[in-house]
């Protein structure tokens, strides 16, 4: 950043002058607002900075920022990201997406960009539905949903998306939520610090097709006993008076007491821990069932594992040395010519 | 010794085959580099089995290799072999048809026994070489196996390594057969086992071992000789299609100083191609073998979005997953090089064998108005040009652009007259310039008079802006849903492409005079093929000439008028007709198809007959 | 009270627009049942916004439905609108273009206040009501919020209920200008409400008001009448495009008593359908709402092979996806029905809106030779008969069978008159018997003489074998590489699809005389835009028929003859120019284009202007 | 099976009269052996049983096999699988699938397939390559790999398909090996009979282009130290004489003598239990790094959930039984008549 830079960058550096297009209520708006501002907050110059997403509402949100981007196909995002930054790892790229465009058709390039962890951050709106479409079941529905094309219940058992993730061996889970500003901005700091493929699935409330999907745990009622905010280096405690913890009995979590256990014994949250990251993830319980765990919120799991995109630039560094500059004439002239004369 | 004449000869077709493990394609590539170093014009066609290594003996599991070498100028692996090797039964099977009437059968016998035999699914009992199968041909039959390891005896090599020098006689007789030195594959052989010298010694003991039973086995009486061709003075290589393509490419790159990006997926004909990419890291090449097709042709347009040049590559059923990423770079009019090395279809189809017949998924494979420059190679060496001219159309018209070969150009060779640097055709990359707030605000889709809009590359200051698939305003590029704008980029869209018109070569007759009877009008790999049986029918006094396209879409400007001099029109295809319907529909004129869908190219007199039988 | 005029009308077109919000297709739907009972003819168009639920009061929240009824028979919902009805700025800035000039506007002046100007982007104080914008217009202004609340203010309810059911003032309005029975809408009211009676009473009374304003407000000159039309007897109902697609689909069902299976993933304009069908559960329709649209139809592909009615449905970008998929089922020769309902193109395009653009990629969007037979609906309500249609070609000819239809007719309405179940053709299927091991082995691609291939399905014993997209034997269906077998595959593959001319009615000069000076030649939803200009220029004495193709794949045998009867064949088109391709291409007419590009379906009069300017 | 069935019925039964054409030594000739000598064991109809592959060397498989099948396209085998059963839940249906049809280009259906819980089995041959497009890298490779688009050694990290097939909530997952015959069949058997999806990895050697992937686990020597063969019930015991065992401590699996712990510490292997799963299927170090922990084989998990097409029959059955036998006449007519006279 430029050092003679008079004026404080703000969150409105980064809005396009675009109207933003979705219905009044919905949960986007509220991770537009925290994105921008932590763009703000990381000085992130806007020429170099990169928007790519798939098909959805939730893709809608490359336009309405200030900065390069692209609203692709759907499900497609993960290619579009691996090639541009395979060619340009300068560049700060973010990856928008929705349940169904990471889940539903973009699954595959999904699980290979975990794997590959090309340097990017992934924002994935998870408000188990399409709402593009207005109103069919995602992925992520839970089963019996009642929608458009499923009058009758859905029959199929939905993804784990973070299960998923950890099975496809990503090296930055986390999760948040539209309703909680205060927990998603730290959330994305970390993930956008991240070296490679940080995966953020962020709760967002449909108010047209889906209201209140998460609302056991953005409201106030219900949320305090059935979410789990964990934080590096802390125990698992929740409830009201943060009176409640989980450990580990055997090989099953459980619910306890606080004042029922020895210290000795809780689970202290561990971002790198891979066994822990694996159980975790499967905190995923369905709220509405007696004795489930709650969800746990933050980041689950943190690894460094080379990104992609070095190691290519890598190899293409190691031949130029190695090789020398290229030179065309010899290439096209091969290893075996004869001459005619 | 018995008297052996020597037969001058214009030109020859050696037909190799035998299993997959027998090295036929080794023994093929090294009859070609020989020939080639004396002068030869040479055309080379190998044929692989579908099977990986399907089991040794049987006819799933032969591998031919088709080389075609004169002292005139050629341009096609031969119609018809003179001469037939065959290492087994199987190999004769599957492979005499392709022998001219009263050709050269060279067997090696110990590929005829029981179990052969057997596994070839020749009937019990009886043997192709003495049943009266090869009635009418001139059989030599050699027990290469038995030769090799007599050869060999005193080497201390085990059976196992003893026997896969068999193909090293099988040449060497090949090379007196043709007298032909056998220098060229003794340095071969010196480098190629470099790291293992007892292999060296064993391997020229049996090339020279091959030699001298010419000389001295009583059953041949001629031998052949084919004078250097009248070729241009230059220095030349042999190259393979998919190879050409890659080089084009990377020359490509190489001259616009753009970082070539490869995304694409394996698949047969195309692999070659990034298996050659991904070799030359060293002059910046990226190669990224995807997921699928789908993310292979996207991380291409990602690439180009940053301002590289995206590639990506594939044959009919991968691209036919690619379509609606095609129609995004449309939307989106940034530089993509999209190519199908076309195989037999359709669906899975013949994935080993040759075809012509995704021209249609090339101009029409996608959801709405979505035209795309198509162009298609003609020869191997010709994958060059057609590969460099893909990328300049692609960057100077900011556009995808579909290149078109197949597997017989993409694995066949030709010999190419080296290109050098200098001579490469100059192309023009025109970034936008980065912007200061006080400029007027940049307009992502304001065009330029070729219709082209700016590469705004991220990265350049104040040029920030968001592109996607939705219909963009005219000017500004954000989102419209304007019927008036829509139907003005619905039209510009096509405008853009139609305007490439203007700069590409006009279309030129390839052989004969302007105007005649007959026009062969024909596009991609046929071109050998139909140059040949023109010349043919020329000088059998007919009224013919022959056009080929490169330019499928836009056409050159100047086609209906070079069509309309002749009273017919005659296109042969690979298909069942795809381009005659483009040129009946634009030209209204009643040309007549030749069509041929066997997976396999034309031969020369299968349009010669049609011609005649067009003028009858 | 003020002397009211009542003046008869042939047709009216009333156009209704508001915010997404404003129950504008609930409106519109309840004017058109009240038409259609009292004996109307009408045809409907709903317009959506891209977007779910843009800002309340922006353009792009514009939501607007066309009603067009009438006493005379109607094929279109109209050019223009004779009244438009606006809920606020917004949705008259959007939609004044389409109304006619001296058209009526009912102006809801609370969506004109400050706020709603701005958000609509008229300039900064300056309304269009008094700016001169609607000099020449009929203008009525109600201020509907506010006698709604009058109405209201005694009902307890809370202003944001109380103002949902401003539609309500908005329909009885237009009941009293049109002179219509409030019973049906009644009646309407008392069901939807029928757990919350104190809504039945609020909107009831609102309706009531709406009419009794009618009467007393000075402003109104005259109200209308529109008697009913001349329709054929019987029992009809109002049904809408996609509607009468999945109840076509399910039909075929019935009367095969083969199961449905649709494989689908959703995407707009073709959800409806996946919705439609998912409904009807005891009719055994199965839906499966797959992970992409890939897995959607190899799904439908399985369904096919387990030997049910296999079907899938999407749009332009979803079916670009579909291309690999159709192919296989084209070389397995199972029966498919591929579904598009198109819409603006290409890429993304324009989702919400029309267009005809796919047709090319239905033809020819897969590798190799890949035939497919293509037929178009014409029609909401003839939506049903091509779907119909398209199950029995799929099943009696064993092959995959695209059905076009388009956003326009898919969301229209029209009346139906409803069918009896005894009605509808008969459609044979054919499952290959079960075999004993004495018994000839089985050939699972021996065809009839149809050329069809018999239905083989797992669970039938002594007929398990196995399919796949390889190229199969003519007979046996094993995987062949023979060249000869491919040639005679892919011809035979050609002639079935081409055989289905024979079991496909003759092609028939819709309006007009067999032969004139021009032909208009149309396909697919622009049926009813081409008919009605055609009857108009016949009327003013010109020499034009129209005749409209469903079947676009093959073409009906007698298609050639007919044109060549006209001197002039114009082609009307929502694309860029592809039917008309096939034509020219097909016959060698100079058949002319006129083409729409704007995502929205052609006005009469645009078509009759063409033909004049042909004609001059 | 007809009662007077005469002839016992053998391997041989469900071998077609097409030539088998793998390349000589592949390892895909023992896994068709024994799968046909499962179809015998379980004396399969040949009429009501389907193999449906995708594409790849061992997506020939079905050509092979004397029953109904498909070889269908690319990777997308879960699909069709998906759409027969859910028309003919009576069929007994086997998918058969590669490293690449599966986890690269049917990456997606393949865990769609996983979550829905078809009732199929699913034969994943893992040789670590694509075989039939003559030796790519595929998404199993290790790290590093030489192969023809990769000359210089692959970049991308592997997939490890059991913990993906984990993530994505799979109700049958298995291990085995093709030079391992004994072992394979009771788990094809196990397969076969899991209600549900049953996913069954097979570590199968590509003698032409990736010979000896998984030597370590198959050849004698190695084999002992580097694999542990899982039993239910049983702790997890290896080495030549089974005399290492695996513990969990703390969170971490550790390897131990079996004489240095206590019995109670021993890990008892339970197909039922998530958790342990969940860790077990993360026992995927290189063989060639120190300190590594055994390759698992056997069955992992099993958990009985509710087959898809089941549900998709039960909301049928359900609605005829509510509704009554459908009247098509009913359906045309619609909700909402007029007639005109
Ligand atoms: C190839 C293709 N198929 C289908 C669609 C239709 N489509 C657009 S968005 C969408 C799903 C959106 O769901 P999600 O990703 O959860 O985003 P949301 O709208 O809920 O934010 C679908 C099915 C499409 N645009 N392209
Ligand atoms: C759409 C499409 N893309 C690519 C291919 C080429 N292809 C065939 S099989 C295969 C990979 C095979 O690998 P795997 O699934 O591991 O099977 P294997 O041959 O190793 O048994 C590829 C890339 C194809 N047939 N279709
Ligand atoms: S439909 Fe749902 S997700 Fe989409 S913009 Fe509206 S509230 Fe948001
Ligand atoms: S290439 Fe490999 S996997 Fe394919 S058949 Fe040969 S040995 Fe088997
Ligand atoms: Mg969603
Ligand atoms: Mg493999």
């Amino acid at each position: 950043m430029a050092e003679v830079k008079a004026k404080k960058i703000t969150a409105k550096d980064y809005a396009s002058d675009q109207d933003v297009k979705w219905c009044p209520g919905c949960g986007d708006y509220s991770i537009l607002k925290q994105v921008q501002s932590v763009c703000a907050e990381l000085e992130l110059n806007n020429d170099e900075t990169v928007f790519i997403s798939g098909i959805g509402c939730s893709s809608r949100f490359p336009y309405y920022m200030e900065t390069y981007g692209m609203h692709s196909i759907h499900g497609r995002g993960p290619a579009f990201v691996t090639g541009l930054k395979t060619v340009r790892p300068d560049l700060n790229v973010w990856m928008i997406t929705g349940d169904g465009d990471s889940l539903s058709i973009g699954g595959n390039h999904f699980i290979h960009l975990l794997r590959r962890n090309v340097d990017v951050n992934v924002l994935m709106f998870n408000n188990q539905i399409y709402g593009l479409t207005k109103g069919q079941y995602s992925p992520t529905s839970e089963k019996g949903k009642i929608t458009k094309s499923t009058p009758f219940g859905s029959i199929d058992h939905p993804f784990n998306p973070l299960a998923l993730a950890k099975g496809a061996d990503a090296t930055f889970i986390a999760r948040t939520l539209d309703r909680d500003p205060k927990h998603m901005r730290p959330v994305l700091l970390e993930a956008s610090k991240h070296k490679g493929t940080s995966l953020v699935e962020i709760y967002q409330n449909c108010n047209i097709f889906n209201d209140g999907a998460f609302f056991t745990f953005t409201e106030k009622d219900s949320k305090p006993d059935n979410t789990i905010f964990v934080e590096h280096g802390a125990p698992l405690l929740f409830g009201k008076e943060k009176q409640k913890a989980i450990i580990l009995d055997g090989f099953t979590p459980k619910v306890v007491n606080l004042e029922d256990v020895d210290e000795s014994e809780l689970w202290i949250h561990d971002k790198y821990d891979k066994v822990k990251a694996s159980i975790l993830v499967r905190f995923f319980d369905d709220p509405r069932e007696d004795g489930c765990l709650p969800r746990p919120f933050g980041i689950f799991y943190q690894e460094e594992r080379p990104i992609y995109e070095a190691g290519v630039q890598a190899q293409v560094d190691k031949h130029v040395e190695a090789k020398g500059e290229p030179d065309l004439n010899t290439l096209l002239e091969g290893p075996n010519t004869w001459t005619i004369k | 010794m018995s008297q052996i004449t020597s037969e001058i000869k214009d030109e020859v077709t050696i037909l190799f085959a035998g299993d997959s493990g027998d090295g036929i394609q080794l023994t093929g590539g090294q009859f070609t580099d020989t020939a080639a170093l004396v002068g030869n014009d040479i055309s080379t066609f190998p044929n692989f089995p579908a099977e990986i290594r399907a089991p040794q003996g049987t006819v799933a599991g032969v591998s031919g290799f088709q080389l075609h070498f004169g002292s005139i100028e050629l341009f096609t692996p031969g119609d018809q072999a003179d001469v037939l090797v065959v290492m087994n039964a199987a190999a004769l099977k599957s492979n005499l048809a392709s022998l001219k009437k009263g050709g050269i059968v060279i067997a090696n016998i110990d590929g005829f026994d029981k179990k052969n035999l057997r596994l070839a699914k020749y009937e019990e009992g009886l043997t192709p070489l003495t049943d009266g199968t090869l009635d009418g041909y001139k059989v030599h039959e050699v027990d290469v196996t038995k030769i090799t390891r007599e050869t060999l005896k005193e080497s201390g090599l085990g059976t196992k390594i003893v026997d896969r020098s068999k193909n090293m006689f099988v040449l060497g007789f090949l090379y007196w057969m043709y007298n032909r030195s056998l220098d060229n594959t003794i340095k071969f052989i010196e480098t190629k086992f470099a790291k293992k010298p007892e292999l060296i010694n064993s391997n020229i003991s049996v090339l020279k071992a091959g030699y001298h039973y010419g000389d001295t086995a009583e059953a041949i009486a001629s031998r052949f000789e084919v004078k250097p061709a009248n070729i241009k003075p230059g220095t030349y290589r042999n190259i393979m299609g998919n190879e050409a393509t890659a080089i084009g490419l990377i020359s490509a790159s190489q001259k616009t100083g753009l970082e070539l990006f490869c995304g694409t997926y394996p698949i047969t004909p195309a692999s070659d191609i990034l298996h050659f990419l991904s070799k030359y890291k060293n002059f910046g090449v990226k190669t990224f073998q995807a997921e699928d097709e789908i993310a292979g042709i996207c991380s291409a347009i990602g690439a180009s979005f940053g301002g590289k040049l995206g590639i990506t590559t594939s044959s009919g059923p991968g691209i036919a997953l690619k379509g609606e990423a095609i129609g995004l770079a449309g939307m989106f009019e940034l530089p993509l090089v999209v190519i199908n090395v076309q195989r037999g279809g359709p669906s899975t189809g013949l994935p080993t064998k040759t075809e012509q017949a995704d021209l249609f998924q090339a101009m029409y494979g996608r959801n709405g108005e979505s035209p795309v420059p198509v162009i298609a190679a003609q020869s191997p060496k010709d994958c060059f040009d057609a590969a460099y001219e893909a990328c300049r159309i692609a960057i100077e018209h900011m556009t995808p652009v579909f290149l078109l070969t197949d597997g017989y150009i993409a694995n066949g060779s030709e010999p190419w007259e080296v290109m050098k640097s200098e001579d490469l055709k100059n192309i023009s990359v025109n970034f936008a310039e980065p912007r200061e707030p006080q400029d007027p605000a940049f307009l992502p889709y304001k065009r330029d008079d070729k219709l082209v809009r700016p590469w705004a590359i991220p990265g350049t200051k104040g040029l920030a802006h968001r592109i996607g698939g939705l219909e963009k305003d005219f000017e500004t590029g954000n989102v419209s849903y304007d019927p008036e704008n829509h139907e003005k980029m619905v039209k510009v869209r096509q405008a853009k492409v139609d305007e490439i018109a203007n700069y590409i070569p006009k279309q030129k007759i390839d052989t004969g005079a302007e105007s005649g009877d007959v026009l062969l009008l024909s596009w991609g790999s046929t071109y050998g093929a139909v140059k040949t049986a023109t010349t043919k029918l020329i000088d059998e006094g007919f009224s013919v000439s022959h056009a080929h396209v490169r330019y499928l879409n836009p056409l050159p400007k100047n086609l209906g008028e070079l069509i309309k001099k002749f009273d017919q029109v005659v296109m042969p295809e690979m298909n069942n007709g795809q381009f005659i319907k483009i040129i009946r529909e634009k030209f209204l004129v009643d040309a007549k198809g030749l069509n041929k869908i066997k997976g396999l190219p034309f031969a020369t007199g299968e349009i010669v007959d049609k011609v005649k039988e067009v003028l009858a």
